[in-house]
């Protein structure tokens, strides 16, 4: 219970000195910067706990952006590779001449996006499985060569890029150990156990590495967010 | 790879007026022209463009050292007209003429070197060559073959496994699955499944789904709550459609609540925001962050945290693994999620397409260990393993 | 004949994109660009289903005039009033409604621009508590963990002038190009083919989860 | 249970806290941590102070956006400041969508402490075109041909300080914002192709990718994140160019609190750990 009343004195003391500085400094009289400033404070009170000012910048963010997407999604989806093509441009018309696999690459898609639809129905609603059979397929046709293209050949090249250096030897033992530490057909004991234990050391220092290294990234946000409080907003500083 | 994509804009834009009227030349010191110029069909595309290659001038970098620029020039016949098609900068000795408008033509070439002041140099020789499309990319041998052993294993470790009983290592991350749920069940909280930001055509978010599977049979045997928030409308689709199906097989279809997995908005922070509000309100005892994940990774983990939930975590971007790490108590690492389904399934034939991954995996570390001997034995100018390490690296170059 | 149809489309996909990848040749040069159109115009239907969903949800929340019922009326609120600006946008630039200076650019400058940032930013104060409980030297591992996000932190923000803080300062480059570089290829090299695997999976019909 | 068990189990809002004042007391009150100029931020330092003033300008090209601009901006503003307090000249050119906006808001943050520069005298705003390797190598042959008017629609012919202004000859230095690949293509047409002198600002992540190419002079020099930023802005100030916020300087102030707030946490928890730990062995001890 002690340490909740230091907490509550602590967010106190940060309210009032932005209240001070409201006073004391020149506010932006721009309402715009208003409303984006007191949103920012709202959704940062979720820090302390959940209440009525984050929920309300929550569901305000949450009805925003979906309104957005929906109108930007609209446009690329169905303006510009349904209803354009159909009616406005005409694609599967060329010179005069009709043809029919243009319309097809329209009219296909387009039924397949109305199976979508078939939920709502209660008898037909497995017809659902077509669309969403289709999209796993093609993202699984797309990834079998992507991924030997982009990350087998890749890191294999880039690993054997060797010097007679510690960095390559590191290197080198670095990435065999790691990969060994994927090996999931094998009981870990004995050598292979040993192997994936150095693996599971890399894996360890690389992750607490980029922690480390992505620290100054987060401040400068909050930096950004602050700057925006007491320069844009309340003019406190000059 | 931005660099790369930028190139080939570049080569697709071409200077929209001629660099060639020069109205005060005083006085013309013409440089000399690139030599050696050979046009043929541009390899490994669908036609329509032929490549021409030349030797640069001897005033490029050299001599008078005044060449910034070559300008192409492409003509019907040998002796011209030819009419400006691009231009590339000094140093370079290659460029691709996508403009070519029929296949199987012959067209000429010539090229200019031209100084800062705009003053060109006479034509070079005139080269010849006809566009081709290609039936095999030839760049791409070696994912053809890589591809095809790989397959073989899999096929092969498949066909081993039938009826039989394979090991697999242990995953802590999918032992806690059972765990997890079933503390929540005591705690009389639900259960939450994020599936991150990723699309259906995530292979990540694919794998996340397969696990969904799992864990929503345990939660209907259990009848404990899930709560499944979604970024992608088609993912949310397909999560019903797996929830009512687990939840069928555990002989309870009347407590699937299709209302519990709903869409939540496509943006990234918005969708982190009302993940946060629901963690907060819902105050889930377990939470499941699979699938793909970005910088928002921490944000649902910090706050799933607070709530005192039991957090198992999992996505194949290692910039977030970190993350994951120091704030949920169990992680899949990459290839672990990907093994997941094979693992809670216990399926012969699922395992056995973990073995061939693994039987992958040796030829990959062989390549790599060989690759360092021979790196090293030719670092050390030992016999012809310098060219022979070279080759394999521009085997794995090569696509 | 409800599972087949499903895996054989998924088969005849899947399998249509990986040849293609390799012959240049016309027609098959622009079936993954076909196909990936294809996903868009499917997932623009499909979001017709998350609309339903979300709305769904909210307006039983506020016709039952539940507990916060009025944050459902504030997101459906807000929800048709940026999709009615996003249609006045589409309708005065004919269809290109995120043109500068549209009334939907203005919301997405104005509104989702700075609440993004807001939300992003919070990665400060969260990275700073994530580090305290985690960091902490348990057992090998997490005291490798805590003793690499320390060595680079040091690094990062020389605090003297000296040769100590150069020193480290390069150590935590050569630290991020080395070893964190090697085990990131080892765990990419190890997704690489797990995806490989799930992928042949489900064009094979092996891996059915999602067609339950 | 003991004071170490209460430290380990500290509430997070606590951290939060320390974090938020961490940021906070640099801005209200500027610490002015010690801060070492390092050789690439003073190569380009001195490559700014190469360019004649009321000669040819100083090319900036800020190729950023929102996400990566508490980094950016600190080091345009200082750029800007160093070049109108000096009365060098400036342009500036966007070939990122969003620059465009970043260079405009920098120019609308700067401007008021210099009410005697004027648009098209001593500074030119180009604006944005799509395109980036064909704009960049096109400005090779003619600014004109790419960017007829500047980005207020002002025909460049009939600005003054474009009479002699045609291409990278008229141009001292180049020096390129942005945490993306542009800078890489700036060296690729107008370094290697022109001969233009380039110096690049980059982000703090993307900085360690560049050095490679300051060895080899393709880069005459960096600077990297807000730390750079802040080394620039220590070299205007002792110059005496301008009494300005610095807020960078500000900034790595913040940086260096919050890092060492949370290594300071980091140790703190640990000794907590093991104390309680020892703790709970002794009482272990005693009471079997």
């Amino acid at each position: 219970m002690k340490e909740r009343k230091g907490l509550i004195i602590g967010s106190v003391i940060l309210l009032i000195i932005f209240i001070g500085m409201l006073i004391k400094g020149e506010p932006s009289k721009s309402i715009l910067v208003w409303i984006a400033a007191l949103l920012t404070l709202f959704i940062y009170s979720f820090l302390y706990r959940d209440n009525i000012f984050y929920k309300f910048a929550e569901h305000l963010f949450v009805g925003v952006s979906v309104g957005y997407g929906i109108s930007v999604y609209w446009q690329n989806a169905f303006i510009r590779k349904v209803f354009d093509p159909l009616f406005i441009t005409k694609t599967y018309i060329v010179d005069g001449q009709f043809h029919l696999w243009p319309l097809l690459a329209i009219v296909i898609p387009t039924l397949m996006g109305l199976l979508m639809l078939s939920i709502f129905t209660k008898k037909q609603a497995w017809l659902i499985r077509i669309p969403i059979a289709f999209v796993v397929g093609m993202s699984a046709g797309i990834s079998v060569p992507s991924t030997f293209q982009a990350y087998i050949f890749e890191h294999t090249k880039n690993t054997l890029y060797i010097t007679l250096s510690i960095s390559s030897f590191i290197m080198i033992v670095g990435v065999i150990t790691t990969l060994v530490y994927f090996f999931f057909s094998k009981e870990h004991k004995g050598l292979l156990g040993k192997t994936a234990n150095i693996g599971i050391w890399f894996i360890m220092i690389a992750f607490g590495a980029s922690f480390g290294y992505t620290v100054m990234a987060r401040i400068s946000l909050l930096i950004g967010r602050m700057n925006f409080l007491l320069y844009d907003w309340l003019g406190v500083i000059k | 790879m931005n660099v790369l994509l930028a190139l080939l804009f570049l080569m697709q834009q071409t200077p929209n007026s001629l660099p060639s009227d020069t109205t005060e030349v005083i006085e013309v010191v013409r440089p000399a022209p690139p030599t050696d110029v050979i046009a043929m069909d541009t390899p490994n595309d669908v036609g329509g463009s032929v490549s021409v290659q030349w030797e640069i001038s001897e005033d490029d970098g050299k001599g008078l050292n005044n060449v910034i620029l070559y300008n192409v020039f492409r003509g019907q016949s040998e002796e011209g007209p030819f009419d400006y098609i691009g231009t590339v900068g000094a140093g370079r000795t290659s460029y691709d003429d996508q403009t070519v408008e029929k296949d199987k033509v012959t067209y000429y070439y010539i090229l200019k070197a031209q100084t800062k002041e705009a003053v060109e140099s006479e034509a070079s020789n005139v080269a010849s060559g006809k566009a081709a499309p290609q039936w095999f990319h030839h760049g791409r041998w070696n994912i053809l073959i890589l591809g095809i052993l790989f397959a073989l294993f899999f096929a092969f470790y498949i066909r081993m496994a039938k009826g039989k009983k394979l090991f697999i290592r242990k995953i802590a991350g999918l032992d806690a699955v059972e765990e997890a749920v079933g503390r929540s069940t005591e705690m009389g909280k639900p259960v939450l499944f994020c599936p991150g930001i990723g699309y259906l055509y995530d292979i990540a978010t694919i794998a996340a789904l397969t696990i969904l599977g799992r864990v929503a049979k345990k939660t209907a045997e259990y009848e404990t709550r899930i709560i499944m928030p979604n970024y992608d409308p088609v993912v949310m689709s397909a999560a019903q459609e797996i929830v009512k199906q687990s939840y069928t097989e555990a002989g309870r279809p009347d407590n699937f609540n299709e209302k519990d997995i709903f869409y939540l908005t496509q943006d990234q922070f918005g969708f982190a925001a009302g993940v946060d509000g629901i963690m907060l309100r819902e105050k889930p005892g377990a939470i499941f962050l699979q699938g793909v994940f970005y910088a928002e990774s921490l944000i649902l983990a910090e706050t799933g945290h607070s709530v005192g939930a039991i957090q198992i975590a999992g996505t194949d971007r290692v910039t977030q693994l970190p993350f994951f790490i120091s704030a949920c108590d169990y992680t899949l690492i990459g290839e672990e999620m990907f093994a997941a389904s094979s693992y809670l399934s216990r399926d012969p034939v699922m395992l056995g397409s973990i073995k061939g991954s693994d039987a992958s995996k040796v030829v990959i570390i062989s390549v790599i260990l060989i690759g360092a001997i021979l790196g090293i034995l030719g670092g050390l100018n030992i016999g012809p393993f310098g060219t022979w390490f070279q080759s394999l690296v521009n085997w794995f170059g090569r696509g | 004949m409800r599972r087949q149809i499903p895996l054989i489309l998924t088969f005849l996909t899947g399998i249509a994109i990986f040849i293609a990848f390799f012959i240049p040749h016309k027609p098959f040069n622009e079936v993954q660009d076909i196909l990936l159109d294809w996903a868009i115009i499917i997932a623009g239907f499909a979001l017709l289903l998350g609309i339903h969903s979300l709305l769904r949800k909210h307006i039983t929340h506020i016709k039952k005039k539940d507990g916060g019922w009025g944050y459902s009326l504030i997101l459906t609120f807000f929800f048709v009033g940026v999709f009615t600006v996003g249609i006045i946008s589409a309708i005065q630039y004919k269809g290109y409604s995120l043109t500068p200076g549209s009334l939907l650019y203005f919301v997405y400058d104005y509104m989702v621009i700075p609440l993004s940032a807001t939300m992003f930013a919070l990665l400060a104060f969260f990275i700073a508590s994530a580090a305290y409980r985690a960091f902490r030297a348990r057992k090998l591992n997490a005291t490798l963990l805590l003793i690499a996000a320390v060595v680079v932190m040091l690094g990062r923000v020389p605090i003297m002038e000296n040769a100590f803080f150069n020193f480290l300062s390069r150590f935590s480059d050569w630290f991020m190009f080395i070893p964190q570089m090697a085990a990131k290829r080892g765990i990419l090299i190890g997704v690489a083919l797990g995806a490989f695997a799930m992928s042949l999976r489900i064009i094979l019909g092996i891996e059915r989860t999602y067609l339950q | 249970m003991g004071f170490w068990e209460k430290v380990m189990r500290l509430d997070r809002r606590w951290v939060f806290f320390l974090i938020a004042l961490a940021v906070l007391i640099p801005f209200l009150k500027p610490l002015r941590l010690p801060i070492s100029v390092t050789k690439p931020v003073k190569d380009i330092f001195d490559e700014v102070e190469k360019v004649p003033p009321e000669g040819p300008p100083l090319l900036i090209g800020t190729d950023y956006a929102p996400s990566t601009a508490p980094e950016l901006d600190p080091m345009l503003y200082a750029l800007l400041r160093h070049c109108f307090a000096t009365k060098r000249r400036v342009m500036l050119v966007a070939l990122y969508p969003q620059g465009a906006g970043m260079a405009q808001a920098g120019l609308d943050n700067v401007l008021p402490e210099f009410p005697e520069v004027k648009s098209g005298m001593d500074y030119v705003f180009l604006g944005y075109q799509p395109g980036i390797g064909s704009v960049i190598l096109q400005m090779g042959e003619e600014i004109r041909r790419v960017f007829p008017t500047d980005a207020y629609g002002v025909s460049l012919d009939s600005l003054p300080m474009m009479e002699y202004i045609h291409n990278y000859d008229d141009i001292a230095f180049m020096m390129d914002l942005s945490g993306s690949s542009v800078p890489m293509l700036w060296v690729m047409y107008a370094g290697a192709r022109y001969e233009q002198r380039i110096g690049v600002g980059t982000t703090a992540v993307s900085a360690a990718q560049y050095y490679p190419f300051l060895n080899t002079g393709q880069f005459k020099g960096m600077l990297g994140g807000l730390k750079g930023a802040a080394e620039y802005e220590k070299l205007i100030k002792k110059k005496g160019y301008t009494e300005a916020r610095k807020v960078a300087t500000i900034g790595m102030d913040a940086q260096s609190i919050a890092h060492l707030v949370i290594l300071f946490l980091i140790i703190i928890g640990n000794i907590a750990f093991f104390a309680s730990k020892s703790h709970r062995k002794k009482t272990k001890l005693t009471s079997g």
